[in-house]
Formats: C-alpha cells, sequence, structure tokens
C-alpha cells in the first residue's frame, strides 16, 4: 500500500512539476493536517491511475489481439473461475478497507479541536463574512491568524446555508442558520490563501471570497493592537448583559431567580427533566432563544425569549461573555 | 430461439406490416399503447430536453472563458446552472434509458407482445410531458436560481426565482418515473415467454430491473420532500424553517435518499447496456453471468443507505459521516466487480469495432475513472478538501456523462436499426464516438485539476490562476456539443434514407433479433418458447484453442 | 395513480375485462395484484418521507409536540378512526359479495355505504377539525397566532402543527381519490361487470382503501396522543 | 429453477373467500384496539405511553394487512414487498436518526454513550 502510494507521489509530483510552469497542479498547502490529506490524496491518485492504466491497457491489448479476423471465426467457450471472481471482489474491498481507515483517522483528527485552540467567531451572511476575535477586531472576508497557533472557529449564518473553505489548509465546513458548526486548523506556513463559500448562497455566492492572511505570532500580535475597535468580544458581551439587565435574575453568588452564570461554561448542567447537559455554546443559544427548552433544575421557567432581539454577533459576544466568567472564576480560585 | 426466424429472412424487410407502419396520423401516436411507439415519444421528448440542458451547459461554458465572467450576470450564470442540472438529471438522465430502450426492449426481450399495463404506460408518459411543460413554464419564466439541489432555506425564503413550478414538475415527472418502475416490475415478474427463467434474462433486463426498484421506492421520497418545499415557500412556514426549530439538514437527507440512489438510476440501465454491446461485438458468453446480475442488485439496494457522503461537511454528524463513509466504499465493490468481468468477457472473444461497440469501451474507461474518483469522495478527508469543488463536478459527469450518456448512445446506435429498420452511416457514427470521447476528456479531466486546486463549483466568476484550466475545459466542452450534434443528423438521415437493416445486422443472440426490423406491433408473428441461456454464442470446439 | 391501474382492466371494451398483452385472464388478473402492491410499496415511502421527519423532529421538539398534540380533541381522532375501520369493514365485504356471487345491486350497496363513511371522515375532519383550527388560530400559514402560556415553546408547538396539517392533509387527499376511486367501482358494478370470475378491480381498490385506513391507524396515536392526555385531562 | 417462465407460476395469489365470521371478528378487534389506545393515553405509564399506542398501532395493522388485504392468503411475493418497503423505510429513519441525534457527540467525546442514552429516552417518552 506505502509502494502504492509512494508511486503515486513520484508519479503526480513529476507530472506537476513537468506541467507546473503552464498550469497549477497542486494548491499551497498550509496547515498541519494538509501534507497528510496530500499524502492520502496521492495514495488515492495513485490507486486510480493504476487501475485505470490497468483496465485501459488490458482493453487495448485484447481489442488487438483478439479483433475479428473473420465473420465466421468463432470463440472458445471460456468458463469464469470462481477464484477469479472472488479475487476481484475481495482485493478491492481490503484496499477500501485500508483507505477508510486511513481517512477517518485523519477526519476524526480535524474534527476535534485541541482544548488549547484560541476562538474565532464566523458569521456568515449573504455574501460576505464577518469574523471577530475574542479580543474584539472585526473583519470582513479576511481572516488574521498566527502561525503554529491551533485555531477553532465558531461558525453560523443569519440567513442561507454558506460554505466556509480555506483549500490551502484541506479544510471546509458548512456554515448553517440556527446552528454552530465548528472547524479548527494549526496554520503551518505564513502566507496568503483563497477563503471561497463552497454552499450555494445566491446571486453574489461567487464574490462571497475572502483571503486567509497566515502572519507570524508577532505580526499577528502587532495587527491584534493595531484595530480601532480592540474591546473584548467579552466586554462587548457584558455590556450586552447589562443592557438587557440580565443580571436581574442570574445574579453571581446564585441567589438570584435565574442560576448564576459564573463558571458554568463547559459543566454539565442538571435540567429540570432530570437529565444533564454539558453548557456549550449551542446550550447557550438554545438558551437565549428558546429558555423553556433548557429549564435547569431547581430554578422556574420564566425567562422570556431573545429570538428577534439578539443578532447572530450579539448571540456570540454574550457567549464570550458567559466563557470569560468562567476562567475569572477559575482565576480566582486560584 | 424462436420458431419465427425462418418466416423472416424470406419476407423484405420494406414490405412487412410493423409498428410503425401499423397505422399513422398524429393520433396513432399519441393515444397508442405500444410500448415501442411511447418509447419512441419519450425518445423524443428527451432529446427535446437534452438539447435545452445542453444549451445551459454551452453558455456556461463560454461564460467561463473569462475569470470576470465572459458572457452573463451573476443571476444569469445561477440561472444557467440550475437549469442545466435540473433539466439533465430529472427531465434527460434519469427517464434516459429506461423510458426509452428500457421501453422498446423489456418486452421483446422477455418474449412479451407488451408491457403489464400499456395504458399506464402511455399515462406515464402524458404525466412526463405534464412535468416537462412546468418544468419548461418555470425556464421561461424567468428560471430557478437553486441549484439542482433545492437547498433550503435559500429555496424555500431567500430565492427570488420560480422555485414551486420547477419543484412541481420535478414532483409530476417523479410520478412517471414511478409508474413506469412499477410497470417493468410486474411486466418482468409476470409477463415472460415460458422459458424465459430468471437466469436467462438478458444482463439488461437485471439492470432494468434494479433501476426499477429505485423508481418505487425512492423517488415518492423526492416526491413528498419537494412537495414539503413547495408548501413552506407558499406559506411562507414549514418544517424545513430554522425560525420554528426546522433543520435544514432534514431536507439534505430526504433530497439524498433518493438522488444518491438516482444515480444509480442513471448508470445501472447503461452498465445493463454495456453487457449486451460487449457480448454481442465479441461474440461471447458474458463473463461472470450470475455475478453482474447480482451486483445490479447489491448496487440497487446498497444504493440506498450510502446518501451521507453528500453531507460529510455539512454539518452532520461525525459518527453517521463514518457510517456513510464505510458504506460508500462497500457500493463501490459491485461496480468493480462488473468492470472486470465486462474485461474478462473480450478474453478471447472475436471482436469487432462498430460504434456501439466503441461507445461500449469508452464507457468502461470512462466509468472506471469515474468510479474510482469516487473513492476520493468516499473518503472522509479528502472529501472534505473536494465537496463542493470542480472535483465533484468532473466526478459526476464521468459517471452521468462518460457513463450513462456514452450507454446510451452505445445503446441507441445498437438497438436504432431493430428501432426503424434503417441503418446509419457506421464511419460517420465512429467518428462521432470519437469526437465525444475526446471532447468528454478534455473537458471534465481539467475539472479534477480544477477541484484539487480548490476552485469552488457553482462560481460564474473566479480567480485569475484557474483560468488556463478552464478554457481547456471550455474548449472541450464545444467539441463535444459537436460530437453530440452529428448523430443528431444521421439518426435523422437514416429515419428517412438509412439502408434496410434486416432482422440481425449485428448477428447477436437475444429474443430482440429474431423478430423483424422495425418489430411488428405485437412483436413475434408467433409465440415465443425460450429454450437456450442468454448469450448463447455459437463457440468453436475448446481443444481447437 | 392507482385509479389507472383500475382503469388499465375496467375500461377495456372486451366484456370479460381481458386485455390483449397477456396470456390469459389469471396471469392479467395477478399482475394488476402485484401492481397495486408494489404502488402500495411507493406509498408506504411516500408517507415515510414525511413519518421520518415526523420521528425526529419529535425526539428534537417533544415538549412543543406535546402541547401541539393536546391541541387537538381526541373525541375526534378516534370517532374518525371508528369510522374508517366501518369503511374498511364495508370495503372488504363488498368484495366478498362479489367473490360468491351477490347481486350487483349487494355490491353497490357496500360500496355506497364504503363512500358514505369515508365522506362522513372527510366531513367530520373539515367541519370540526381543520375549521376550528383555522378559528383558533393554529394553522401555520394561515394566521397562526403563539399563544403565551407556550412560552418559548411556541415555535415547535407550529413546527407540530405543519405536521399535523400536512400528514393529514396528504391522508384527506388519499381518501378524496379513494372516493373518485369507489364511484367508479360503483358504475361499473352497476352495469354489471363484476361476477365471481371477475372482480379484480374492486379487489385492487380494496387494497388501496385498506392502506389508506392502515395511514391513519398510525396518523392518529402520533398525532392526538403524544406524552398521553392524563395531564391534561383530555 | 424449471423450464419455464412466468406464465407457468400461476399459483402465487389465491382467490380466498375469506369466511365472514373472521371479517367480523378483525373488525371487533379493530374497535377494541382503538378503545385500549385511546383509553391507554389517559393512563400514566411515562415512556411506555407511546411504545403501548405504537405496538397497538402495529397489531392494528396486521389485521388489516392480514385478513382485509388478504395477505395471510398470499404467499410469497406479496409479504416480500410489504416487509421490504416498511425495510426502506426502516433505513431512512434508522440513518436520519443516526446523523439527527448524534450531531453533538463531537464536542463531548468522552461521553459519547452519556449523549446517546437521553436522546433515546426523551424519543421513547
Amino acid at each position: 500500500m506505502m509502494g502504492l502510494s509512494q508511486f503515486g507521489l513520484n508519479a503526480t509530483k513529476a507530472a506537476a512539476s513537468s506541467l507546473a510552469l503552464m498550469i497549477p497542479m497542486q494548491p499551497p498547502a498550509a496547515s498541519t493536517i494538509s501534507g497528510d490529506i496530500d499524502q492520502l490524496y496521492y495514495l488515492l491518485t495513485g490507486i486510480t491511475l493504476f487501475f485505470t492504466v490497468l483496465i485501459f491497457s488490458i482493453i487495448f491489448y485484447f481489442m488487438v489481439k483478439y479483433r475479428r479476423r473473420s465473420n465466421d471465426e468463432r470463440p472458445p467457450d471460456v468458463h469464469s473461475p470462481l477464484v477469479l471472481e472472488l479475487a476481484w471482489t475481495v482485493i478491492p474491498s481490503l484496499i477500501c478497507v485500508v483507505i477508510f481507515v486511513w481517512s477517518s483517522i485523519l477526519y476524526i483528527r480535524s474534527s476535534r479541536p485541541p482544548a488549547a485552540a484560541t476562538e474565532i467567531f464566523v458569521v456568515g451572511k449573504q455574501w460576505m463574512w464577518h469574523l471577530q476575535h475574542p479580543e474584539g477586531p472585526r473583519e470582513i472576508n479576511e481572516l488574521h491568524v498566527p502561525v503554529g497557533v491551533p485555531v477553532k472557529l465558531t461558525m453560523t449564518s443569519q440567513d442561507v446555508i454558506h460554505g466556509f473553505y480555506v483549500p490551502a489548509f484541506r479544510l471546509k465546513k458548512d456554515v448553517l442558520p440556527g446552528r454552530y458548526t465548528s472547524l479548527w486548523f494549526e496554520a503551518s506556513e505564513v502566507g496568503t490563501y483563497h477563503l471561497f463559500c463552497t454552499e450555494f448562497c445566491g446571486t453574489n455566492h461567487a464574490e462571497m471570497i475572502g483571503w486567509v492572511y497566515v502572519m507570524s505570532p508577532e505580526d499577528y500580535a502587532v495587527w491584534l493592537s493595531g484595530g480601532e475597535n480592540s474591546e473584548p468580544m467579552a466586554q462587548q458581551g457584558e455590556q450586552i448583559f447589562n443592557h438587557y439587565t440580565c443580571g436581574y435574575c442570574h445574579v453571581a453568588d446564585g441567589t438570584g431567580r435565574g442560576p448564576s452564570l459564573v463558571g458554568i461554561f463547559g459543566k454539565p448542567e442538571k435540567l429540570s427533566s432530570g437529565e444533564s447537559r454539558v453548557v456549550d455554546e449551542a446550550v447557550i443559544r438554545q438558551a437565549l432563544l428558546q429558555p423553556n427548552s433548557v429549564p435547569v433544575a431547581g430554578y422556574a421557567p420564566i425567562m422570556p425569549t431573545f429570538q428577534g432581539q439578539l443578532t447572530e454577533e450579539q448571540i456570540l459576544q454574550l457567549i464570550a461573555y458567559v466563557k470569560s466568567l468562567g476562567v475569572q472564576e477559575r482565576a480566582s480560585a486560584r | 430461439m424462436s420458431t419465427a426466424i425462418a418466416d423472416i429472412h424470406e419476407i423484405p424487410a420494406e414490405s412487412q406490416v410493423n409498428y410503425l407502419n401499423a397505422s399513422y396520423g398524429i393520433k396513432s401516436w399519441l393515444l397508442t399503447l405500444d410500448h415501442k411507439r411511447i418509447g419512441l415519444l419519450y425518445l423524443g421528448t428527451i432529446t427535446l430536453m437534452f438539447l435545452i440542458g445542453g444549451v445551459a451547459a454551452v453558455l456556461m461554458r463560454l461564460n467561463l472563458i473569462e475569470p470576470t465572467g465572459a458572457l452573463v450576470e451573476p443571476d444569469t450564470y445561477n440561472k444557467l446552472f440550475s437549469i442545466h442540472g435540473i433539466i439533465m438529471v430529472f427531465f434527460f438522465l434519469v427517464p434516459s434509458i429506461p423510458a426509452t430502450l428500457g421501453n422498446f426492449l423489456i418486452p421483446i426481450m422477455i418474449g412479451a407482445r407488451d408491457v403489464a399495463f400499456p395504458r399506464l404506460n402511455l399515462m406515464s408518459w402524458y404525466v412526463f410531458v405534464t412535468g416537462c411543460v412546468f418544468a419548461l413554464y418555470a425556464v421561461a419564466a424567468g428560471g430557478v436560481d437553486t441549484g439542482w439541489t433545492f437547498y433550503p432555506p435559500f429555496s424555500s425564503s431567500y430565492s427570488h426565482s420560480h422555485v414551486v413550478a420547477m419543484a412541481l414538475g420535478i414532483f409530476i415527472a417523479g410520478f412517471s418515473s414511478i409508474l413506469t418502475g412499477l410497470n417493468f416490475i410486474v411486466t418482468i415478474h409476470k409477463m415472460r415467454a415460458p422459458g424465459m427463467t430468471w437466469f436467462r434474462l438478458p444482463l439488461f433486463i437485471w439492470a432494468m430491473y434494479a433501476t426499477s426498484l429505485i423508481f418505487v421506492l425512492g423517488t415518492p421520497v423526492i416526491a413528498v420532500t419537494l412537495l414539503l418545499l413547495a408548501a413552506e415557500r407558499l406559506l411562507h412556514v414549514g418544517i424545513f424553517d430554522p425560525a420554528i426549530g426546522g433543520d435544514p439538514l432534514l431536507f439534505q437527507h430526504l433530497f439524498w435518499f433518493y438522488s444518491h440512489p438516482a444515480v444509480y438510476i442513471m448508470i445501472l440501465p447503461g452498465m445493463g447496456i454495456i453487457s449486451e454491446l460487449i457480448t454481442a461485438f465479441s461474440r461471447k458468453k458474458i463473463f461472470g453471468y450470475s455475478f453482474v446480475a447480482f451486483s445490479s442488485l447489491a448496487i440497487a439496494i446498497i444504493s440506498f443507505v450510502v446518501w451521507g457522503h453528500h453531507m460529510f461537511v455539512t454539518g452532520q454528524s461525525i459518527y453517521a459521516g463514518l457510517v456513510f463513509s464505510v458504506l460508500s466504499f462497500v457500493v463501490a465493490i459491485p461496480s468493480a466487480v462488473k468492470v472486470f468481468n465486462w474485461t474478462a468477457t473480450l478474453y478471447k472473444g472475436s471482436i469487432s469495432y462498430e460504434a456501439p461497440m466503441l461507445y461500449a469501451l469508452g464507457f468502461i474507461g470512462l466509468f472506471t475513472l469515474g468510479g474510482l474518483t469516487g473513492l476520493f469522495l468516499a473518503s472522509l478527508a479528502t472529501d472534505v478538501h473536494l465537496n463542493g469543488t470542480y472535483f465533484i463536478v468532473a466526478h459526476f459527469h464521468y459517471i452521468m456523462v462518460g457513463g450513462a450518456i456514452m450507454a446510451y448512445m452505445g445503446g441507441l446506435h445498437y438497438w436504432w436499426p431493430k428501432i426503424t429498420g434503417r441503418m446509419y452511416p457506421d464511419l460517420w457514427a465512429r467518428f462521432a464516438a470519437l469526437v465525444i470521447f475526446v471532447g468528454f476528456n478534455l473537458t471534465f479531466f481539467p475539472q479534477f485539476v480544477l477541484g484539487y486546486l480548490g476552485m469552488p463549483r457553482r462560481y460564474g466568476v473566479y480567480p485569475q490562476e484557474f483560468q488556463v484550466l478552464n478554457v481547456l475545459s471550455s474548449a472541450g466542452a464545444s467539441i463535444l456539443a459537436i460530437g453530440y450534434v452529428i448523430p443528431l443528423v444521421y439518426f435523422f438521415w437514416s429515419w428517412n434514407y438509412g439502408p434496410p437493416a434486416g432482422p440481425n445486422p449485428w448477428g447477436a443472440t437475444g429474443l430482440e433479433w429474431t423478430t423483424s426490423s422495425p418489430p411488428p406491433t405485437e412483436n413475434f408473428e408467433h409465440s415465443v418458447i425460450v429454450t437456450e441461456d442468454a448469450y448463447n454464442y455459437p463457440t468453436a470446439d475448446v481443444t481447437s484453442e | 395513480m392507482s385509479e389507472t391501474a383500475v382503469n388499465e382492466i375496467a375500461h377495456h371494451p372486451n366484456p370479460t375485462g381481458f386485455a390483449h398483452q397477456f396470456e390469459d385472464i389469471d396471469q392479467q388478473h395477478e399482475a394488476g395484484r402485484l401492481g397495486m402492491w408494489i404502488f402500495l410499496a411507493t406509498e408506504i415511502l411516500f408517507f415515510g418521507g414525511m413519518f421520518t421527519s415526523y420521528t425526529i423532529y419529535r425526539a428534537l421538539h417533544l415538549p412543543s409536540f406535546v402541547i401541539g398534540s393536546h391541541l387537538l380533541e381526541v373525541q375526534f381522532g378516534a370517532t374518525n378512526t371508528v369510522v374508517l375501520i366501518c369503511s374498511s369493514l364495508t370495503m372488504a365485504l363488498a368484495i366478498r359479495s362479489a367473490q360468491v356471487g351477490k347481486s350487483k345491486s349487494t355490491i353497490i350497496f357496500y360500496l355506497v355505504l364504503t363512500m358514505i363513511l369515508g365522506a362522513l371522515f372527510l366531513g367530520l375532519k373539515l367541519r370540526f377539525e381543520w375549521y376550528h383550527d383555522y378559528l383558533e388560530h393554529i394553522v401555520p400559514g394561515f394566521g397562526f397566532v403563539y399563544r403565551p402560556e407556550w412560552g418559548s415553546a411556541a415555535p415547535g408547538v407550529q413546527m407540530f402543527m405543519c405536521f399535523y396539517f400536512f400528514m393529514t392533509g396528504l391522508h384527506a387527499l388519499h381518501m378524496v381519490i379513494g372516493l373518485g376511486i369507489l364511484a367508479v367501482l360503483v358504475g361499473m358494478a352497476a352495469r354489471g361487470r363484476f361476477t365471481s370470475k371477475y372482480y379484480v378491480p374492486l379487489e385492487i381498490s380494496g387494497l388501496y382503501w385498506h392502506f389508506v385506513d392502515i395511514v391513519w391507524i398510525f396518523l392518529f396515536p402520533l398525532l392526538y396522543l403524544i406524552g398521553g392526555r392524563y395531564a391534561a385531562g383530555g | 429453477m424449471a423450464e419455464h417462465g412466468a406464465h407457468g407460476a400461476h399459483t402465487e395469489f389465491t382467490e380466498h373467500i375469506v369466511p365472514l365470521k373472521v371479517y367480523v371478528g378483525v373488525f371487533l378487534a379493530l374497535l377494541i384496539g382503538t378503545a385500549l389506545t385511546t383509553g391507554v393515553a389517559y393512563i400514566d405509564l411515562g415512556r411506555w405511553n407511546t411504545v403501548a399506542a405504537l405496538a397497538i398501532a402495529v397489531v392494528k395493522m396486521l389485521f388489516v394487512v392480514l385478513f382485509f388485504m388478504h395477505v395471510k392468503y398470499n404467499p410469497g411475493l406479496t409479504r416480500i414487498i410489504i416487509v421490504g418497503a416498511f425495510f426502506w423505510l426502516g433505513i431512512m429513519i434508522c440513518f436520519s436518526m443516526a446523523d439527527e441525534l448524534t450531531r453533538s457527540w463531537e464536542y463531548n467525546p468522552a461521553s459519547w454513550t452519556g449523549m446517546i442514552l437521553p436522546y433515546l429516552s426523551r424519543f421513547l417518552l
């Protein structure tokens, strides 16, 4: 299998280098997983080339060797041996198992963000990307990230389904209305890379594109502090929290009519139905929009819905605020 | 094979009463209950739809010559690819082989006088035409810009195009598929001639049986899904609406529950045709009959449990992704088995290269490449990169155009003498096959590379660096378009002026070649009794080899 | 759709109803029955799309679905279930009358009785359920109004009502088509077409009618009885 | 397989005349089933309410299918078609649920079982 992979790799690279002057054959690879995915891609290319060439050459060989020489020639009776049928059922199956296991391991890896990942929030709208860093800076159709740091994108859409795709990272994920999806990567090469929308979203779908700037950590720090709007997201969330007087019920010491939000993020919370749910982004969103669907045990279901009052970006800021409450608690406990 | 052979050879085909000259006038066609005439009605209808879808494709490729869009506004481009996809999938590819060649051949191949329900068969055509009218109304009124996949909430709430008319058109055409499939299943079960056991059936019949299963079990789901979508659009509230807790991904599940098996509706009949062509032009029994036959059924069944591979990046759970990935690999195996068996059938054959055989060999090559690139998309990690890019576009065109349409063209060339009683110029036909093969590869191979480079599909404008490959692809498309026009011309010529074909111009086996060309209205002069297996070509003494 | 399967045989000029493409009448009967069963398989998948969606949303929005279910009147659902079961019996008896060679008036009697029961079902549904729902503003798309007591479960209640109207609406549409088929059968019976030798059109129409009954047998508990009625007290 | 095609196999659907008693019996069983399913809804059985309602519905369906629709007397192909159709429906439900009910697993990989059981119990409630 590795031999095949190597064969595919070499063949593709050779073809790539000879054609590279004329036609680009390979996208830039700029994340820690892109090289691994490319390897699998080369293996698959190798398998494809091998079998296509095999089938084509056998057909050509038979075409020439067994061409009809006279109209009354009679081909011999060829029986189909069971061994052969089994062989070409079992061998492709085994190849498939290997590919499946290999690619699934990669996929699971690319689906689980490391706990230490920096979080950036993405909201897709027709036809632009709104991004906000926890430190405050907002961007439109541009994403600045530091090299060598795992970054987790938490994404949602204000209207239709979009797709967040960075070819150089070999990663994409659809951005859905009413739900959070996430995508994580660790950029490995400084540079500027395409950002595309890959789920058809209307008139200017093809222009819902932008750039990802991968910067050295120093440059990134400079960039972060250089922005005009550098109030951290958590603070913006706190302002919304105060604006809607959420703190009237959600008192920090737990004596209010609603549960205290301090340290609640990332921990299981018991619901009045008896089950418990880990408080994540989705749960906070649900609690804001459909509070009665996540009633916390011991509290009356009296919270009003904020559906239609909060934009997706404001909800994300509130989430950032609730998260920051957890950090404060941990900091004070230390 | 039948007792009728002796008579046929003595009477010149021209003077015989056949299904074409048995009655004249427009009414004799529009009210016909003859499966052969209904097949031809379908042939005319889908050819028209193919031309409309083809024009949309040509305009798209022209637009993509320039990175900034050479021809049309973004909205127009969006409508072009939507119309191309919808017309080609629902109004051409799905009915293509089953409704034309299937209708024409199934009763003849199993030795029956007609399908089980001829009236239902005619009604299916009228239902299909009604669906086409709705679809063409949607196109003429200003088009649809949702893509052929109709994903909500874009299609339900945000699009400003004629989604409801188009959805209803597909809904109606779906009933035509269901009724056709039902008719075929009953026909194959109940109408076989004495002696025509299941394992004597031509493999085309097995393939059509498997296809009909998908028609019957899959189509109702897309019908109800599109009905729900149309209702949601009309009432401004519905079950896919995120505002009331609806899940847009549920639509994708229901949509692909039909639309993935629909891919096999397109390719399975093609595989059936290839089995007929390979055996006829190498004058040999098919290699591994039962493996080829059962692989058709296996494909039909497994195709229903792999739909999630269209949703690996749309927010489906990881767990479901893993399950659908492994099942997608499983469905590749029966296809591989078929390819190997076809190739092995050539071994020690007596191979000739008339136009249908060129299409068949082209099919095997292109289908192999199309199928193998499917592995890239069944495999999770690479699919994440390639999904939604031109790689997908290239892959499914290799299956649907390189596979299904190549087989359809091959089948049309193979049975044309039977259908019309006339030959076509073989040299032109071979030339056209070559042009199509070259044009096709030039159009779609660069798209694999484009996809790997990361160019998303459904883009009317694109970054500069993708231009060279796009121009190559557009150049190929123009060759491909010419390739499709050539057969159109010589088929028209052949219909009127082609030399008489005789009952069996290819020296092939199969009941359809034992009756006259064109066949009489009741298909056979005498009732048929089958006494031998399919593809029972005369063989040489084994020891003489 | 199934009408054509009936007409296939029914409208043939040959008085015995024999169609030329078959070898004999038995083959034709078997083809007709098989065709109808395959059509019913299609119907199972047609309703199946709705049932799948229902199952998933019910799991996701159970509290809302309970509230929505309690908006429906159990007594009408139960009454209509009984009405449909009666109509299935009369349909079965109509076929049996033909099988044992009873007079055409007996067949017509049972068929008309079936039609009356079918119409009664639709009448009850329309007059006492859908019309009231409209007055109470719980028809999605036609002035649906959220009630304060639903709280934040309200969107899910509307979702439930979407399902209620789509599912019962599709079912009612099938009933209407069934009534049309029955009307054709009454006409055929009046012309004396059915004998103990030839009753396949009756039989396969009966299959369709029973299928529609079965759909309701599932719709009743799934729509009217979610989460039990003990809490609301009916 | 014997040397004949479809024409030889005429006995797949037998034309059985069901006794009147059976029809009336089935009819009564269906009425009892309806009464039972309505009655059970007024008794608090927790999650078993749904199970009971569905079980009764399945039994009622079987009565209709086997007797009114004569499947008891039609062997073979008919049963394959029915079982097949429900099997396909099962595919659609199970595989869609496999996605819809496991989406949150990705965020809490440590507790996959902890995530699925509450969902299943909510579904059965």
